[in-house]
């Protein structure tokens, strides 16, 4: 589907993108959408940080080939988009439990889609980032500037607190998740895993992800998975 | 409106083997029974859980994959897939992958009863072969192979093939063995290196490139394989993501068009793929584009 | 700064063979002497005309070409070509073609007493073998024609391959007739079909397939080939854009990184990564990045 | 060389448009320059219309792949350009004479830009269009529009008078050309040529031209050829 930019406020290593879609795309926290320049062959996968009728927004980190280019997009560029995608936050999650909900960089995304539709449902938000730069698109609460506090993220991790109602929700490196894995053995854990993706539909085995059920595919079985059922190694 | 080894297919327009699955995922999102054909992914003896991650790699214009043939095993693949594939109407045809004949003979003789309209015979599988050289490029392999599996199939035969320096012997290999058809191109292999981790991302070190960027090559070896082989019928692709793409295939010399990445790319495109070319053989007739190799242009 | 077979290339940054042409006009765009290198077009006995227009097609990510080795032949080569290369303040690789042993042992008698530092044999001509077989793909040819030229040869010999179904045995016959070093890859086959003509664009219906889109496939032949051979000198080339794409080169195993189609989208790649490449070996040792494949990473 | 998008004025089948390139490029009439849009990886020829400054202006027919991208162009847009190649028309014709220029279509595009920059060599001008729909982009003197005419190029350029002191510069298609060769068979004219290019500036052989003189290339020697010199066919 076309969409174009409405907006792009950008920093050095950040992309705050705003488009809109030729028709409404409705999307679920934690869906993602594959996403294209017109230019490009392949598309590629990312989550939503907020959507209303057609808007969507994205919160990109410039990381290779495709997200350099998306930092370039003007107002009125085109992108083709595609989705949503894999399952909602809210159809995996035990809705009984309270959620800390930890971010690490642009894995912050989702969750902030989540905890602004899933107010009731967020303990604490978590959002973690490395330097402040990230504060000159993202005025939100829930910020954690490692420069800041002094702290990164997997040290910030270590100090929470989690009584029996409470539940954690990672987004971000794989490196958090195994960390905050191995802190809280015995808490109820969600994440949402991240792949370099083919299709993001299910159809050509490009995302797999082993599980106590065998393998399943991050795109369509995901991306947010209980972290007591999955390997995260291969 | 193309019909070849006797089957009628309502358009040209095939998914390729793998990159479109089992056809359940996708069937969410188009309706299969307006395709041409569907090709199954390649199903092997035993289920393969395929290669570790990444198995996707973006190139330019292009995608290298390390799947490693992830399948469920024959017995799981007629439990689970076959019946969903048996009720579309459209053709069906199994991809087979084995390390030795036997397995192929096997796996001919569990899908025979089934209503696929072809079996495809990919011999491009990275672990198959003797003394360490791929069946499919072995011309002895090829013949011995596709002799037996005549013997029992009830159903026409293609091989698949990729890019080898002599094609048109192993092709020739097939077709004295009595291969119906052929099917061209498997992907490439290809690679990228992560520069910052000094290491090539897949762990593989290479994997099987397709997409756009392959086109050209696919029309090479299609094209020169049709103008020694007039009348053998040839599924061709690589890097179809058009109608435009589909005829210069078409005009090549492939009989029917499978389209792979493409619908990774956009699970749409084979529909749009199928509606454009309509549109554009309400002027031409099919005939008239089959076909600059056949036709012996600049031959 | 870096060393093959005796000789010093100040940066590993040379001109392919063709696209470069044979450097005057070249010349006047760039600064020679800033390269690492630069190999001349290749040269053939006897004057040849090339082929008929259309030579160029753009395709995806790459060109297809069909020169048809354009070139004045070795004796107007010489008056007119190889003095300005003579003065250039880099090292200068001599590519040869010929339909015969004898075509290699007469040009390189030639071009013996030139100051080039290496001879390219160019095996991939079209035209060029016996029963139909190019050289380039026959052992036994291969063997027999490195062999003799080696017993002439004053310089150092490079033996040019494309993509091949055997090639490490290909290599093996080169090296063992006493080749001292490959280049990878000569364009492989490619076509584009006007589909409103109903013609292939090209007169001989394929051409040579170069640029970003054939990258993945060069950087996995030199890989594969870096494994087996882990101290033959090998010059990698293929879409070779900008510096990221030369340390991917070296990275999987090549020593010399070839610019070609590079150098005719835009004639100021090759300095531009020369420049990027200085930059960026300041943080890294050339030794370390010296090379995936022989690091055995994932091998 | 980066240049940006200042205007683009399109039709169904034609761009103009006009460019600011970050350094000036001196381009005479009759040379061209190499251009794609940034997301290209191989550049094309075009003849330039006007040039002055920083400021390229081209008229361009929209026929395949790059010119179909050429005409989504916004303004701001990057593209790159270099040149100015090949050899400038005033160097190779003879100046004692008067020119009627024949531009067939886009081929017209280097035959405007000669006429306003040397006004005192031009008898006559003539600039071929099939449908008036150039006429919305392009309002200068001499056109001619088939359908507006009654009658098409090639008739008339049957119909031209050449006298002594006038020679004919034609730039269209091949057809254009070899007709108006075999019409006026003893009389001055010169033809600049249109090939698929690769380099631009002679390094690849790409676009190859016989002559009396051995081949050359249309992008080092030429574009603009005297017709006496050159076979057309191959
Ligand atoms: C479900 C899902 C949701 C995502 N949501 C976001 C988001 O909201 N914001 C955001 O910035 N990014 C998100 N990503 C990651 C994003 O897809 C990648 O950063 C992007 O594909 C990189 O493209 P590139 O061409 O710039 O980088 P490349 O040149 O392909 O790679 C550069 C670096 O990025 C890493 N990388 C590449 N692809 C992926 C991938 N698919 N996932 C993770 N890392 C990758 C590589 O290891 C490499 O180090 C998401 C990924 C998934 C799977
Ligand atoms: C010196 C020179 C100056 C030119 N100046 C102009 C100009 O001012 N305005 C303009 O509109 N065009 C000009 N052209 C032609 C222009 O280069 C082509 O139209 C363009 O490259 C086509 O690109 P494409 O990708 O859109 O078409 P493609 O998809 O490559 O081809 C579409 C059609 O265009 C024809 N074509 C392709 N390349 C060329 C070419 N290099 N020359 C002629 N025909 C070609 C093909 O035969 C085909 O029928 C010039 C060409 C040359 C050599
Ligand atoms: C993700 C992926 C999986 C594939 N799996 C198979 C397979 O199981 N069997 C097979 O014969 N070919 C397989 N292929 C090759 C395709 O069928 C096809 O030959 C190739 O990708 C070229 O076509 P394309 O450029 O349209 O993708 C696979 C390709 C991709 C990209
Ligand atoms: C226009 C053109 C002419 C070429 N001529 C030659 C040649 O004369 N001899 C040769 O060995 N290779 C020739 N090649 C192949 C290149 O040297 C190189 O191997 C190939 O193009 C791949 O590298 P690239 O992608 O950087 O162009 C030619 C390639 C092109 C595009
Ligand atoms: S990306 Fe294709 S299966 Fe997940
Ligand atoms: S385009 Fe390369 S020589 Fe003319």
């Amino acid at each position: 589907m076309n969409a174009i930019v409405k907006e792009i406020e950008t920093t050095d290593n950040y992309i705050l993108l705003t488009i809109e879609t030729e028709e409404i795309l409705n999307i679920e926290p934690g869906q993602f959408v594959m996403l294209k320049p017109k230019y490009f062959d392949f598309p590629k996968p990312f989550s939503v940080i907020y959507q209303e009728d057609k808007i969507i927004k994205f919160l990109i980190a410039i990381v290779g080939e495709m997200t350099a280019e998306l930092k370039k997009l003007k107002i009125n560029d085109e992108l083709d988009i595609r989705g949503a995608y894999g399952i909602p936050f809210i159809k995996k999650i035990d809705k009984n439990k309270k959620y800390i909900l930890l971010g690490g960089d642009c894995g912050s995304a989702p969750l902030i889609h989540f905890s602004n539709k899933y107010p009731d449902l967020i303990k604490e938000k978590i959002y973690g980032f490395v330097t402040p730069e990230i504060q000159k698109i993202l005025n939100i609460e829930g910020l954690h500037i490692d420069s800041i506090e002094g702290m990164n993220l997997l040290e910030k991790a270590e100090k929470l607190e989690i009584s029996e109602d409470t539940a954690i929700l990672i987004c971000g490196s794989l490196n958090l998740i195994k960390h905050t894995k191995n802190k809280f053995k015995n808490k109820k854990l969600y994440a949402s895993l991240e792949a370099r993706m083919g299709c993001g539909i299910g159809i050509c085995k490009g995302c797999p992800i082993k599980t106590n059920d065998g393998i399943k595919m991050i795109c369509k079985d995901g991306p947010i998975f209980d972290l007591s059922e999955v390997q995260l190694e291969w | 409106m193309v019909e070849i080894c006797g089957i009628k297919f309502k358009n040209p327009i095939i998914i390729a083997s793998g990159p479109g699955g089992n056809g359940k995922e996708l069937s969410k999102h188009i309706d299969l029974n307006e395709l041409g054909g569907f090709t199954a992914k390649t199903v092997t003896p035993y289920e393969k859980e395929g290669n570790p991650p990444p198995r996707i790699v973006n190139v330019k214009s292009g995608i290298l994959n390390s799947i490693g043939l992830q399948n469920p095993g024959i017995d799981k693949f007629i439990l689970n897939d076959l019946p969903f594939l048996e009720t579309l109407d459209t053709n069906i045809i199994l991809s087979i992958g084995g390390d030795t004949k036997e397995d192929y003979l096997s796996l001919i003789e569990k899908l025979n009863n089934s209503n696929a309209v072809f079996f495809e015979l990919n011999l491009s599988c990275p672990n198959v072969g003797k003394n360490g050289i791929p069946l499919g490029i072995d011309e002895k392999s090829i013949f011995d192979l596709v002799k037996e599996v005549k013997k029992i199939s009830k159903k026409p035969i293609f091989v698949k093939f990729g890019v080898e320096t002599f094609l048109e012997n192993l092709i020739s290999a097939a077709v004295n063995g009595g291969a119906d058809g052929i099917t061209l191109i498997n992907s490439p292999k290809g690679m990228k290196i992560d520069i910052n981790k000094k290491i090539p991302i897949l762990k593989r070190g290479f994997g099987g490139f397709s997409g756009p960027s392959i086109k050209p090559i696919a029309l090479a070896t299609i094209f020169i394989i049709r103008r020694k082989f007039k009348d053998l019928p040839i599924i061709g692709m690589g890097g179809v993501f058009d109608y435009k793409d589909a005829i210069e295939f078409i005009m090549a010399g492939a009989n029917l068009v499978g389209i792979g990445s493409g619908v990774m790319s956009d699970p749409e495109i084979p529909i749009k793929i199928i509606n454009d070319l309509n549109d554009y053989l309400k002027n031409e007739k099919y005939e008239n584009i089959l076909s600059c190799a056949v036709e012996g242009y600049y031959v």
